[in-house]
């Protein structure tokens, strides 16, 4: 029974999505890269530009796909590829633990390791051709962004895009220059942001995000969702309010990870890894996991 | 570090407290008294801060001896900090010389800051003691090389 | 990574002889962290320092290791310099590469060399583990404490008390004066030590602003800095200070008569008793061990005599505590016991004594009324003869020391003698005269000059008796021949030692004191009157031998130090001290009992654990009262609590880089 | 079938440390485990080694590649392999099907882990049939022969004075092919299997499981646990493991190391989150893996009935009884 | 001891129905003859799995750390070790005195289950040696007493360091060789600290590997650290219980440690003997003047 979450029982070997074989021959072994470029998005968020020594793409991922990121002396840690250019990948990283304020240290040209990528990603076919809503908390903008790029790349394949993102104020804003600059120049898509609390210099929409897309109510379309646990348990009820199909609302889930190939057992929710089956899961297939992540 | 007996140099670690032994080896500087240069000073605001588990690491990690020393008992600037330190080295140099380790390896000892001489004395006597019991081979970590 | 920069310094030739400099500063370029390394002549000189925060801007360092001294002589400058250029103070660490390395590895560059790079690579291992650090701040309680009533206590208690704080003395003595009350003229000037002394004493008493604990002693100090908690044990005088009036009447008529300790056993004086005439408080106080009435309860004439009943057998010792802002130790000194020399004759003789006895017999308000007489027959002396360095410069049988005072004062005694007895023969045993004084070896010189004092250069060997008089035997070393004088009296210029019970309040105040139980200076050049003890001072003999000049200018600068602690109403504290992580701390007390300055209690926090407020113990350490010792760190089990600026990880990594 | 007196075993396993570097079950002071044999070396031949195989396939502390941090440059060396074909002597049933459940989770899903690859590949087996269950002993009741260990190379039984051998696999007849002058052909008859004190009925359980996360049983099962890492530790199939490093100045060792589910730190997310909180969590994760989400990942129970985590818990934990209570829960 | 295990699910059951508590930890019996495990009874009915028998060597003090911040007192059975431990947890502060209901029994001493499981059934077992040399079998701090307070068990006049002082004759090398060969074998699975009630922290630090302490990795030399670090940690405060041994998977004689430093802090510091007095202060929480001086 193939762990894929199509659930057609066939027997065949993982090829779901068509994950692109990593970059070395050993999955735990990573390669040398290096940070070409670093963007400080708020006052704990940096973007990190990694692009292998002679200037190539470490590999190339899916949108909704994760990266390991390693300085070797200190560890290692499960990223989302929030963006891909030509020659670069680019994560988006908050200073929480060791290894992310070690990294908040670093200057361009460091060198780390890179290995992947890892994760299933989002399930672009299933999108093709719908109207796409995101909804983004704080540095969970991370993840979801990467499908927006992908769509933006790709724009005529996607009908309209809609974003919903809520930080906490306006210095937590991720990716300002999306959100700002390159965003609404972009045909067919609205963006609607949000902050948590009034602030001078700041004329935009002041609330939570659950109440604003409330506010909003949307007609029910494909969503992915992303963001910190509390303001996923209050959005879910009003998208589900506005009827929205419980499996066209994707998320990531964000778990400790160490292989990232599905090997360390650490990162299971029920009998599915979020590093190998996951971490874009449907509420749909959430809901019939063991409510533990 | 790999250890080959020819090159050989004892590696001696003192913890020494700030107020007391510390000042003592600056003493024996000022006084220019010499002594074998095997020794590394690590400096600790009272000898109550050394914890055993700094001196397990540093035998791990591949000294060849420690030294805790801090203020004479009633001396200390903190007033109590060398009573403790009594009590926990008087129980730990008896356990470390339990599971083999050679008494000489760990060593306390009390040098105030005037007691430059005695310092002089002390670092010169374990120096040679070290020297003749060779490479410490206990509790250490494995050596690998890349 | 961090950016660190590594700056050798020569120290002019003391370590760049020893220490290959521009070698450890290359090596230190492949320490990781490194971005930054270079050695200079004198890192502490204006330019060094300037090179420093000019390295720090240029090439964006955010720390710093200076290999040079010890950090107990330039950590403060080092911490300013980096505060000038930005950053943090507390991002800088010393390697000792002087005292620890070229100071003591003279023979052996190389190796010394090799250590040097080792202690930097520790250095630098333990820097890029530092923390920022702020300053705290602790209230300062406006009042000061003199411990010793002699000149130094009352100079000091007056400047202090003169910038407008409240002063408390404690002296052991039933009156304050101290040594100098003894003594009857002073060098240069011959000014009759009284004369200086009393008024200070009376200014000291009356003033407004200092109270006077006499008879009392010091039981019990804790706290720290701007808030030390001293318990003063006053002892029973058996008189009641409110109600005596000082009319005298009670020692007339006291019957018991006791060695007077004041006049060195020379004279007697009453079981109820003031020390001296001018004494200050000028209130007598009973010595319960010979009075009377407290060995067999008969007597208590002086209750009986008393005009204003001031006597009082049932007074109890008292103990107060009082908090004070800054302490001043001014103990003084005591003379050495020659008893132990034998040569001298064992303190047998009665004709042989020290320059105190001779200061008590040269006194107008002394046992012979200021008349040299011989304490065995009460006649006067012909030939006297001096004696100097008893007990100093003798490491054998006394201290290692010069006394200092002892060339100026027997000078000061043989004019004494030759103006009291015109025909005497005075002799002077010296092994050198010193005089280091404003017009001292004027004084010296006059002496020898006008006063025909001899002085012989060399050792006695012996004193021994011979029918009435004395026979010191000695040489002289200029004539290179033995010298024999028939004396009628010999005077010896003991050694100067600290007082007995110096080490035990030493211990009380947590403040250091060397071999020979003087108190330690914070530094003997930059800090004299300092301790090691943020808030306790230093004054007078307590902390060397000197004379009066030295005192009274060191008792000044304490009470200079003083004022300026007690002008701030709070005060900026180290903050090197121990934190908790109360989600680790599992309240289990181990460190509360083992903080010696109680910095840490226990308190009730609550929090929610999976879905359910829970109360429970955590430690709290109070910043203020801790002082960073990290007795507490190793009793912590789980590394709950960590000393800041000496965290377990900081001391793991200085252990891990030396064994790479 | 191939047998050979016993008393000749010696020389057998002489004869294979020509060709193999073999291990052997041993029984030390205090333990016993899979051995290099060295010759002379006495091998345990009653009851299963209480620290099971799965150490020479996937070590407790493995190191994986090595680095070098100098300034801002990494650099990453691979490390020196141990190559060299091996033979395991005495593996258990149970312990060969733990085999097959790890190779699921290394060989499969996509990814390969190339250091426990490697390692099987070099290994041929052979495998030693138990006569005489264990008092803990539970593997017929979990459909495994204890006598014929499936995907062994060889089988071999111990028949009183004699051991039988039969090749299975084409490495395990090269095996056989090497000993034919130590072999004599001879029919025997395998003795029958002894009675299984402990006889857990696993049919329907992980279905069950499916629906009781949230049941109260788990609250009740979890009390006594100390959530220690024994039971994790000696089990042939937990796989769980730890990636961490060794670093001395500017080179280092990126290593792995078992790592248990019971311990604290295992999900413990650097914001502070930790989905496994308390011991229930981590117990409940513990069965319902084992019999719940392994199977519905790899369609086999992720446990081999050896029962060593019976014999070492501390506070005897029984899965058979656990198994037992899921069964009767409503 | 038959008649015994009814007076205990008694007196379990009138805990439960009057309500003193809202649970009773105590003994039921195990998969096999010679195991019994702990139970923990919250219902009147279920007080009928508990037993009391020579193989209810689990030490149960531990498990009140688990409900020290539920309401409610929790009953728990403690035999002369388990009371033992049980002080050491309120000397820790990590219990409440008011939160617990203890019933003190008078134990004869356990049956080696190992020994057990080898010599069979009818055969005589032994004790643990840990039981053997036992000097307080009798709970000492308990609120009711099950059975005669007599001793029935002979109670040797101290304690046997003959272990301790034959390894203390041995040369360094050999002596580090024994200690070498004991703990290569230590699978780091830290049985031996989650049964210990001394090792009672919130978190240890060998489950912070980010504090710098130790690692995860096993090798002998970190093996060694965690084990002298741990006698360490639990200097004057381990009771003997020897649950450590008994919880090793792989069989190291864990107290040969904890004993060889019983012994010094007895020769040092006076006789101490930890878990006896719930009021005395811990020998490594405190100091003397007077202490012996070896560094001067």
């Amino acid at each position: 029974m193939c762990a894929c979450n199509c659930d057609c029982n066939h027997d065949h070997d993982y090829d779901h999505n068509s994950v692109s074989s990593t970059v070395t021959s050993n999955p735990l072994i990573p390669m040398r890269a290096k940070v070409i470029n670093i963007v400080q998005e708020t006052v704990d968020t940096k973007t990190f530009y990694i692009s292998t020594l002679d200037g190539e793409k470490p590999f190339d991922p899916q949108p909704g796909q994760l990266g390991m990121l390693s300085l070797p002396d200190i560890g290692e840690a499960m990223f989302s590829v929030t963006n891909k250019g030509e020659k670069h990948i680019e994560m988006a990283i908050k200073a929480v633990g060791e290894l992310t304020n070690a990294l908040h240290e670093i200057e361009v040209g460091q060198e780390v390791g890179i290995r992947g990528p890892y994760g299933n990603g989002f399930p672009l076919d299933y999108c093709r051709g719908k109207d796409l809503l995101f909804i983004g908390g704080g540095i969970g903008l991370a993840p979801v962004r990467s499908l927006i790029m992908h769509c933006i790349r790709n724009r005529e394949d996607y009908g309209k895009l809609t974003v919903v993102y809520g930080a906490r104020s306006k210095g937590d804003l991720c990716f300002k220059e999306d959100l700002f600059e390159n965003w609404p120049k972009v045909p067919n898509m609205e963006l609607f942001i949000t902050i948590d609390k009034e602030e001078e210099g700041w004329d935009g929409h002041v609330g939570f995000v659950p109440s604003y897309v409330e506010e909003l109510a949307f007609k029910p379309q494909v969503t992915v969702l992303c963001g910190p646990p509390v303001m996923i348990k209050f959005t879910l009820p009003v998208l589900q309010k506005m009827g929205f199909a419980e499996k066209d609302i994707i998320t990531t889930l964000e778990m400790r990870m160490k292989c990232g190939v599905g090997k360390c057992g650490r990162c299971n929710i029920g009998s599915k890894y979020v590093c190998l089956d996951g971490p874009v899961f449907t509420m749909e297939e959430l809901k019939d996991l063991p409510p533990e992540y | 570090m790999s250890v080959n007996e020819v090159t050989w140099q004892p590696k001696i670690l003192v913890f020494a407290c700030n107020w007391c032994t510390y000042a003592g080896a600056d003493l024996t500087g000022l006084s220019r008294l010499q002594y074998p240069a095997t020794v590394r000073i690590l400096r600790v605001p009272c000898s109550g801060r050394i914890n055993p588990q700094f001196v397990l690491k540093a035998f791990q990690k591949g000294v060849d001896a420690v030294l805790v020393a801090g203020c004479h008992p009633g001396d200390c600037h903190y007033t109590t900090g060398n009573y403790f330190t009594r009590r926990r080295f008087l129980i730990m140099r008896r356990l470390m010389e339990y599971v083999g380790l050679e008494p000489e390896r760990l060593q306390a000892r009390w040098i105030s800051a005037a007691e430059a001489p005695k310092f002089q004395q002390v670092i010169t006597e374990i120096s040679e003691q070290i020297r003749a019991l060779g490479p410490n081979r206990k509790l250490r970590d494995e050596e690998w090389k890349i | 990574m961090k950016r660190v920069g590594v700056f050798v310094c020569h120290c002019g030739t003391n370590i760049g002889a020893v220490v290959d400099c521009p070698q450890v500063a290359e090596k230190a370029m492949d320490f990781p962290g490194v971005v930054y390394s270079v050695d200079y002549k004198y890192m502490c000189s204006e330019p060094g320092q300037e090179m420093i925060k000019k390295a720090v801007q240029e090439h964006r360092l955010d720390r710093v290791v200076v290999a040079s001294c010890s950090p107990r002589m330039h950590e403060r400058t080092f911490q300013r310099c980096v505060e000038g250029a930005g950053l943090n103070s507390y991002f800088v660490e010393m390697a000792n590469i002087r005292e620890h390395c070229s100071w003591v590895h003279a023979g052996e560059p190389e190796k010394a060399t090799e250590k040097a790079m080792d202690l930097v690579k520790m250095a630098v291992a333990k820097v890029v583990k530092n923390k920022p650090l702020q300053k705290a701040t602790i209230p300062v309680t406006d009042r000061a404490l003199v411990i010793g009533g002699g000149i130094a206590g009352i100079q000091a208690a007056l400047d202090i008390a003169n910038a407008g704080h409240v002063v408390d003395i404690v002296e052991k003595e039933p009156s304050i004066g101290g040594k100098m009350a003894q003594i009857d003229k002073t060098f240069p000037t011959l000014d009759c030590s009284a004369c200086i002394l009393t008024p200070k004493m009376v200014e000291a008493a009356s003033h407004p602003n200092i109270n006077l604990l006499t008879y009392s002693e010091v039981e019990k100090v804790e706290g720290f800095v701007g808030n030390f908690d001293v318990t003063i044990k006053k002892k029973a005088r058996s008189v009641n200070m409110d109600v005596c009036t000082g009319c005298g009447l009670c020692m007339e008529k006291c019957p018991k008569k006791v060695d007077s300790e004041f006049e060195l056993k020379m004279s007697k004086r009453r079981a109820i008793y003031t020390p001296f005439p001018q004494a200050i408080p000028n209130k007598p106080v009973i010595d319960r061990e010979n009075c009377t009435y407290f060995n067999t309860g008969k007597c208590g004439i002086c209750s009986k005599v008393c005009p204003a009943g001031a006597v009082d057998y049932t007074q109890e010792d008292e103990y107060l505590t009082r908090r004070y802002g800054a302490i001043v130790v001014a103990i003084g000194f005591e003379l050495f016991d020659y008893s132990v020399i034998g040569e001298y004759g064992y303190g047998k003789y009665p004709d042989v004594i020290t320059g105190l006895h001779f200061e008590r017999l040269v006194n107008a308000s002394g046992p012979t009324l200021g008349k040299i007489k011989r304490p065995s027959d009460h006649k006067e002396p012909k030939n006297v003869v001096f004696i100097k360095c008893v007990g100093s410069r003798d490491p054998a049988k006394g201290k290692s020391y010069c006394s200092k005072a002892c060339c100026m004062y027997t000078a000061k005694h043989a004019t004494l003698v030759r103006e009291k007895i015109k025909d005497s023969n005075i002799y002077i045993f010296y092994m050198d005269v010193r005089t280091p004084g404003k017009g001292y070896d004027e004084f010296y010189n006059r002496t020898r000059e006008q006063y025909g004092a001899n002085y012989i250069r060399g050792r006695v060997s012996k004193i021994y008796q011979q029918g009435e008089r004395l026979i010191v035997r000695g040489e002289d070393t200029l004539l290179g021949r033995p010298v024999e004088i028939e004396a009628d009296l010999v005077v010896l210029a003991t050694a100067m030692v600290a007082q007995p019970g110096a080490g035990q309040l030493a211990q009380k105040l947590g403040i250091g004191y060397d071999k020979d139980h003087f108190y330690t200076e914070a530094h003997p050049k930059l800090a004299p009157v300092e301790t090691h003890t943020q808030g306790v001072y230093l004054a007078g003999a307590c902390q060397g031998p000197k004379d009066i000049p030295e005192s009274v200018a060191q008792a000044s600068a304490a009470a200079a130090k003083v004022c300026g602690l007690l002008s701030k109403r709070e005060m900026l504290t180290e903050p090197i001290v121990s934190e908790v992580n109360e989600s680790i701390c599992a309240g289990c007390g181990m460190c509360v009992a083992i903080c010696p300055y109680k910095a840490i209690e226990l308190k009730t926090i609550s929090e929610r654990i999976q879905g359910q407020t829970v109360e429970r113990q955590v430690a709290s350490v109070n910043g203020g009262l801790c002082q960073g010792c990290g007795a507490c760190t190793v009793a912590c089990r789980s590394a709950a609590l960590n000393l800041k600026h000496f965290t377990d990880q900081q001391i793991l990594a200085e252990v891990n880089a030396l064994c790479l | 079938m191939l047998v050979a007196q016993k008393a000749k075993l010696r020389e057998i396993l002489n004869a294979l440390s020509e060709e193999y570097q073999v291990a052997v079950p041993v029984q030390r002071e205090g333990t016993s485990a899979f051995e290099l044999y060295r010759d002379g070396i006495e091998v345990m031949f009653n009851g299963n080694t209480s620290i099971s195989p799965k150490g020479m396939f996937f070590p407790q502390t493995e190191k994986m590649y090595g680095f070098k941090t100098v300034k801002n440059t990494t650099e990453f060396v691979s490390l020196p392999v141990e190559q060299g074909k091996r033979l395991l002597f005495g593996v258990r049933s149970c312990d060969m099907k733990s085999l097959d459940c790890l190779d699921q989770v290394f060989l499969t899903k996509g990814y390969i882990d190339e250091f426990y690859k490697q390692k099987r590949e070099r290994t041929v087996i052979v495998a030693l049939g138990c006569n005489e269950p264990g008092e803990t002993c539970f593997c017929a009741s979990l459909g495994l022969d204890p006598q014929k260990a499936a995907g062994a190379d060889v089988h071999a039984y111990d028949l009183g004075e004699v051991i039988g051998f039969e090749a299975v696999t084409e490495a395990g007849q090269k095996v056989l092919d090497l000993l034919k002058n130590h072999l004599r052909e001879q029919q025997f008859a395998l003795p029958p299997v002894g009675e299984f004190y402990l006889k857990p009925e696993v049919a329907g359980v992980p279905e069950k499981l499916k629906g009781m996360f949230e049941s109260p049983l788990w609250e009740e099962i979890a009390r006594k646990c100390l959530n220690c890492g024994a039971c994790t530790y000696v089990c042939p199939t937990c796989h769980c493991f730890d990636i961490s490093q060794d670093v001395r100045g500017e080179k280092g060792i990126k290593y792995r190391c078992w790592d248990s589910c019971m311990f604290g730190e295992y999900t413990q997310m650097a914001g502070g989150h930790n989905p496994r909180p308390t011991k229930k969590e981590r117990v409940r994760n513990r069965f319902m893996h084992k019999l719940n989400y392994f199977p519905e990942r790899y369609n086999m129970l992720l446990c081999t009935g050896c029962g060593r985590c019976l014999d070492v818990c501390p506070v005897k934990m029984d899965i058979t009884s656990i198994i037992q209570q899921i069964k009767e829960a409503k | 001891m038959e008649d015994l295990t009814l007076v205990l699910r008694r007196t379990a059951k009138e805990i439960l129905e009057k309500g003193e508590a809202q649970m009773v930890i105590g003994w039921e019996k195990g998969a096999f003859w010679y195991s019994s495990t702990s139970a923990f009874i919250s219902k009147p009915e279920d007080t009928e799995r508990l037993i009391w028998d020579e193989y209810c060597v689990n030490n149960l003090a531990k498990y009140l750390l688990d409900y020290r911040h539920k309401e409610g007192k929790v009953a728990v059975f403690v035999k002369g070790c388990d009371s033992r431990a049980l002080n050491v947890l309120l000397q820790d502060k990590q219990l409440k005195r008011e939160k617990i209901l203890i019933i003190g029994l008078a134990c004869p001493g356990m049956k080696d289950e190992v020994e057990a499981r080898k010599l069979g059934r009818g055969s005589s077992i032994p004790l643990y040696k840990k039981c053997r040399e036992c000097r307080y079998p009798n709970a000492l701090n308990y609120d009711f007493f099950i059975g005669e307070d007599k001793v029935i068990k002979e109670i040797p006049a101290q304690d046997d360091f003959s272990e301790v002082q034959a390894l203390e004759s041995l040369s360094p090398d050999e002596k580090y060789n024994k200690f070498v060969a004991n703990y290569e074998r230590c699978l780091r699975c830290y049985a031996c600290r989650n049964i210990c009630p001394a090792c009672n922290c919130r978190e240890c630090i060998f489950d912070r590997t980010a504090s710098g302490w130790s690692s995860k990795a096993n090798n002998v030399s970190e093996n060694m650290f965690f084990a002298l670090t741990r006698a360490l940690h639990v200097a004057g405060r381990c009771v003997g219980c020897g649950e450590c041994e008994r919880a090793c998977p792989v069989n190291i004689p864990i107290m040969l440690l904890n004993k060889k430093i019983i012994q010094d802090i007895n020769a040092l510091f006076g006789e101490y003997e930890a878990g006896t007095d719930v009021t005395a202060k811990l020998p490594l929480g405190g100091f003397e003047f007077t202490d012996p001086e070896e560094f001067m």
